[in-house]
């Protein structure tokens, strides 16, 4: 609750709710057990849900929304806040009647139910997803005055399946394999080549998230998960992996999901998100609402492994001071950061830059632009700027 | 070791979710379609939303034209000015095409829209027959546009101080009018539930 | 889709969407972005939901509901799923008319609003938290045909909020201080004592459970986190801390959560929750539905830190097998075991017997019974036994 | 170090919130209660749940009597038989009770319920006053029942062969009819989505 410029809608405090009153929730019951048997959030938490962006796109249904990064803490993503993005909106797919078929350059065709699925061995781990076009609206200039429209096409889960090199076993994979399309089984059957050496590297094919069953926006029942690939990859509703020796070059993979540079060729197979950063708190959603102690929290991310070290510019990139990194460190998964310092209305320029186990270094917008242009679309992770107004509001700024 | 969990299965089965298209023609079913027979088609089907010419109806995506514009400020990617390979046209209408009934067509009639959306983008003439074996001989304009991504592109340093001229950073802000902010900003409504109901609040504005 | 004794509702599946046909949601399109902008799952997946045990308590309002582990993957219960246990009902809390009052033995008493207390540098941990009652219905016999029943006071997030430490800190906590007593706003006010010891090694105070806000059910806006303890001790609706030089003695550390041993005396403080561990595949709700390769899973967990080794009986406890963990293992968290084996009807006797790193065995029935006879209610934690039919159904047994 | 976080609560704050009572007496306020007034008290507010003697109403808590039953199989834990300390019925009271209207009470009222419920377990004679002095002098007939947790109190082994006796195994199934199944035996009902509707279909078997 705070009136400043930019912060929260303002709520009028019932007084007779604070000490030294007992509150009404002290001299009344609540609901009784399983009144919600699967439950929801506070009724004081509605504006904590996944937004859209109307005019990026012709039509809800091949869309995108975005996760309220600025509402979350810790690395993991509630499943009912996970961005989504699809292009023949949600299919509803009864568990029973879903199939995953793998045929190809195989020795044995193979189709299996759910439940067979189930039944392989299964593994669960943290991973980020990204779209990337995460940030994309910001090629070309700054556009957006909300963290959850820069960054909010990024959420990370605990996902549970079948490593797809077991089930590439079980299939046979003939020496001529060396690219696999993924199918989905909804409207848009969106299609991607994976190369055999990502499926055989760490590929899932999962059907859990954050312990229950994936959400109908995240594929359910089945949906493939290239760990550290951009989102589009991970192809949901999977119904079918074929084996065969070249890459498809399907619609998502030449009109889309290549990155135009500035002398008119693209980029073709740019899978790989590479190490991104940003300050989740403050940032427009959350400005500073006290003068004092302040913890400078943001999240860091690298397809590529672990992040080994984040650091901070009050100065709008001029000189950096390093940051901790708190929480489970994990590889290909968010990664929280923090550092703690004081602010009395000082005009900062705020900043991330995250460095992860390779050793690269996210880098300033100026560098990828003067590679890359202003027409790439996809795979922005340049270092981020919040401006910090002296009544602790907060603008979303370009440095060049 | 295998774990012997899953059937075998039938090349009837994969046969009918086998729908993917390859460069080299591979995947392509039987049949043919001519320009001619694509045009009704193609005015049937997807005029509505692409135009009578492709151009794009409102904001549905333009299909043809836009050669040349890879170099501009703003580049009109389409089938004719960007795509490398005249395969992937099938194998989208066929799979995702018309947006409202997909998997809707037949074999043929995606060949004769094909063929005919390949010809509003002046890639093929107006006598041209889409089969099997022409459709993997077709040269795309834009095919030798693409190479593989050569990142990491950029290599930034871990610099610690300074690291540039304050006096020349160029601080820019933001458009105006453009984020839907109405979450947040004080006094503003709550936000749209819905995609058709934020759209509508923003034209309110 | 079973049809084996115990196994789930059989569902009818409809030919037409099985290949060589395009099934019904690939011909159509499906919702878009936002629809749900705080998502749900699948229409599907209706039966995944806390159930209660009607007959346990008088009143839904003072009671408790279970995690449904029978259908939950990895270590993370999603929100809506996190088991349910209070006295009065759960109060619904606006953010802005929360305080919590730190006082008694410290040079300053201080009021927080959540605002205050999100300015604090914040962690995030993932921890269990089990109800010590859990599989308390089972000290005298076997009486649950459900691990939901049997296992389920049981869950596991990923929790952000500050080291009570932190708070301590601030208030200055004078020489005398040993104890603290939590309370808190909801219609039971339930209080518990706390000891110092506790609270300045690993207490948090939370006010966010994976990722987002907590629930209502769960203590929104704040509540206590007693890492490894009984649930009853992580005070929900957090109100107040009071610092005192003995402890209280309240309701809920004398009437409940009291051990009562055969004779007649009562433990008091029993606060770790010990060692323990489950096979939730198979289990009653998830039978054995095909014969051959068969993963045995489950989780293990300790209140006094890491799961260091479970192993699986087939003969009800004669020989042991070592099983791997597999996934995360955290402090104080849902650790995964599985092994990989072969079923072809065998009668087995199942079970599982949990190792920590401090060198804890999990018990067996026979010696907790001997030790603490059949009245103590808390701290059931011994080996549990499924029984498999020929038929691949699985029942409850106890053995002795 | 400090970081300044948070305002300095004021005794009038925290007064109305301070509602704990310890063993020793320590946060019990002014006041007096006697056995005599407590009854008509209880009988109004109590009584319907807990029963006219505390012996409770069909499933709501017994409040008196089981003394000698806690070496017994089935014991009844009541304030007179279980609980240690008289403090812990004038807070719990105080915090807690009556359950449909929680803090409802004065802090006299509850004096005088406490007092009758004392009365009801025959640890106080019918003219027993009682006030912030004379409660903490209230021996409990189970005050030295209990003792510190002495866990870890089992040590089991990690023992992997001829553990124990196969013959000698005694394995026992579980009752009948308790357990809530509807969920997933085949056939049954689904889940009930209330407490109540649950009852109600346990009642129906
Ligand atoms: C109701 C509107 C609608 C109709 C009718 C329609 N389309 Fe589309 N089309 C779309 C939308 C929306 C997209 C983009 C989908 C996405 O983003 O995934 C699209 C994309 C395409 C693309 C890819 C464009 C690109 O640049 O990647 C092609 C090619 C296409 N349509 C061809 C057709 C053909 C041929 C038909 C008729 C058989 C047709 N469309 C009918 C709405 C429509
Ligand atoms: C509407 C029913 C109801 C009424 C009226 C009621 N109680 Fe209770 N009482 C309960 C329930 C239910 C519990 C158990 C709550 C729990 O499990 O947390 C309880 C618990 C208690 C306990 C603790 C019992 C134990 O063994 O731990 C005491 C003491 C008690 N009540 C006293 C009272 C007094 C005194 C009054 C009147 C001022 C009262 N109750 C009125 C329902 C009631
Ligand atoms: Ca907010
Ligand atoms: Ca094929
Ligand atoms: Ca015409
Ligand atoms: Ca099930
Ligand atoms: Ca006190
Ligand atoms: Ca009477
Ligand atoms: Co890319
Ligand atoms: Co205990």
């Amino acid at each position: 609750a705070t009136t400043m410029a930019g912060g929260a809608i303002a709520k009028e405090v019932n007084t007779a709710n604070l000490p030294p009153n007992e509150p009404a929730w002290g001299k009344q019951l609540g609901h009784g057990v399983v009144e919600n048997p699967y439950g929801h959030p506070s009724e004081y938490e509605k504006h904590v849900v996944r937004r859209t962006v109307p005019w990026l796109t012709a039509d809800s249904i091949a869309s995108i929304s975005m996760t309220p990064l600025q509402d979350l803490k810790g690395i993991i993503t509630p499943n009912g806040l996970v961005f989504e993005r699809y292009h023949g909106g949600v299919p509803q797919i009864p568990m029973e009647e879903h199939r995953l078929i793998i045929h190809g350059l195989v020795e044995r065709p193979i189709i299996f139910t759910m439940e067979d699925l189930m039944r392989f061995p299964s593994v669960s781990q943290i991973k980020f997803i990204e779209c990337p076009a995460n940030g994309g609206m910001e090629w070309k200039g700054a556009q957006m005055e909300a963290l959850q429209f820069t960054h909010g096409m990024l959420s990370c889960c605990e996902w549970t399946g079948v490593p797809l090199k077991v089930l590439l076993e079980e299939a046979g994979v003939k020496p001529e394999g060396k690219w696999i399309l993924a199918e989905g089984a909804d409207g848009s059957h969106m299609s991607r080549s994976i190369p055999l050496e990502k499926a055989l590297e760490d590929t899932l094919v999962v059907y859990a998230q954050n312990g229950e069953r994936l959400r109908p926006e995240q594929g359910y029942p089945l949906r493939l998960l290239n760990p550290g690939w951009e989102g589009n990859t991970s192809i949901k509703w999977l119904r079918r992996l074929e084996v065969g020796d070249k890459p498809w070059y399907h619609r998502e993979e030449t009109s889309k999901y290549t990155d135009l540079m500035p002398d008119g060729r693209a980029r073709k197979f740019t899978f790989v998100q590479e190490t991104n950063s940003v300050i989740t708190s403050p940032c427009p959603e959350n400005p500073i609402v006290k003068s004092g102690f302040l913890e400078i929290e943001g999240i860091a991310w690298s397809g590529r492994g672990r992040i080994k070290q984040v650091d901070i510019s009050f100065d709008g990139g001029v000189s950096w001071v390093p940051a901790n990194l708190k929480g489970l460190v994990l590889d290909k998964a968010l990664t929280r950061f923090s550092l703690v310092t004081k602010w009395d209305g000082q005009p900062w320029l705020l900043q991330s830059r995250a460095i992860d186990e390779t050793g690269y270094v996210q880098p300033t917008l100026k560098q990828l632009r003067d590679v890359r242009g202003g027409n790439s679309i996809y795979h922005k992770n340049s270092i981020h700027t919040w401006k910090v107004a002296p009544n602790g509001g907060i603008t979303n700024v370009q440095i060049t | 070791e295998k774990l012997g969990i899953g059937a075998t299965a039938s090349a009837e089965e994969i046969a009918g979710w086998d729908i993917d298209i390859r460069p080299d023609g591979k995947g392509l079913p039987k049949g043919q379609g001519s320009v001619e027979e694509g045009e009704a088609l193609y005015e049937q089907f997807c005029s509505t939303c692409h135009g009578l010419f492709g151009e794009g109806e409102g904001r549905w995506p333009v299909l043809a034209g836009g050669q040349d514009t890879l170099t501009e400020e703003r580049p009109t990617k389409t089938v004719g000015s960007y795509w490398p390979y005249a395969s992937t046209l099938y194998d989208y209408i066929r799979r995702a095409m018309p947006f409202t009934a997909p998997r809707s067509l037949s074999d043929e009639q995606v060949y004769h829209i094909t063929a005919y959306v390949l010809y509003l983008n002046e890639i093929v003439e107006e006598d041209f027959v889409l089969d099997q074996d022409s459709l993997a001989t077709i040269k795309m304009p834009n095919q030798d546009g693409f190479f593989v991504d050569p990142r990491p592109d950029v290599q930034n340093t871990r610099c610690m101080k300074n690291c540039a001229d304050p006096k020349q950073l160029h601080i820019a802000g933001t458009l105006r009018g453009i984020t839907p902010v109405g979450h947040f900003v004080e006094g503003a409504d709550a936000p749209a539930a819905s995609h058709e109901a934020q759209m509508e609040q923003e034209s309110l504005k």
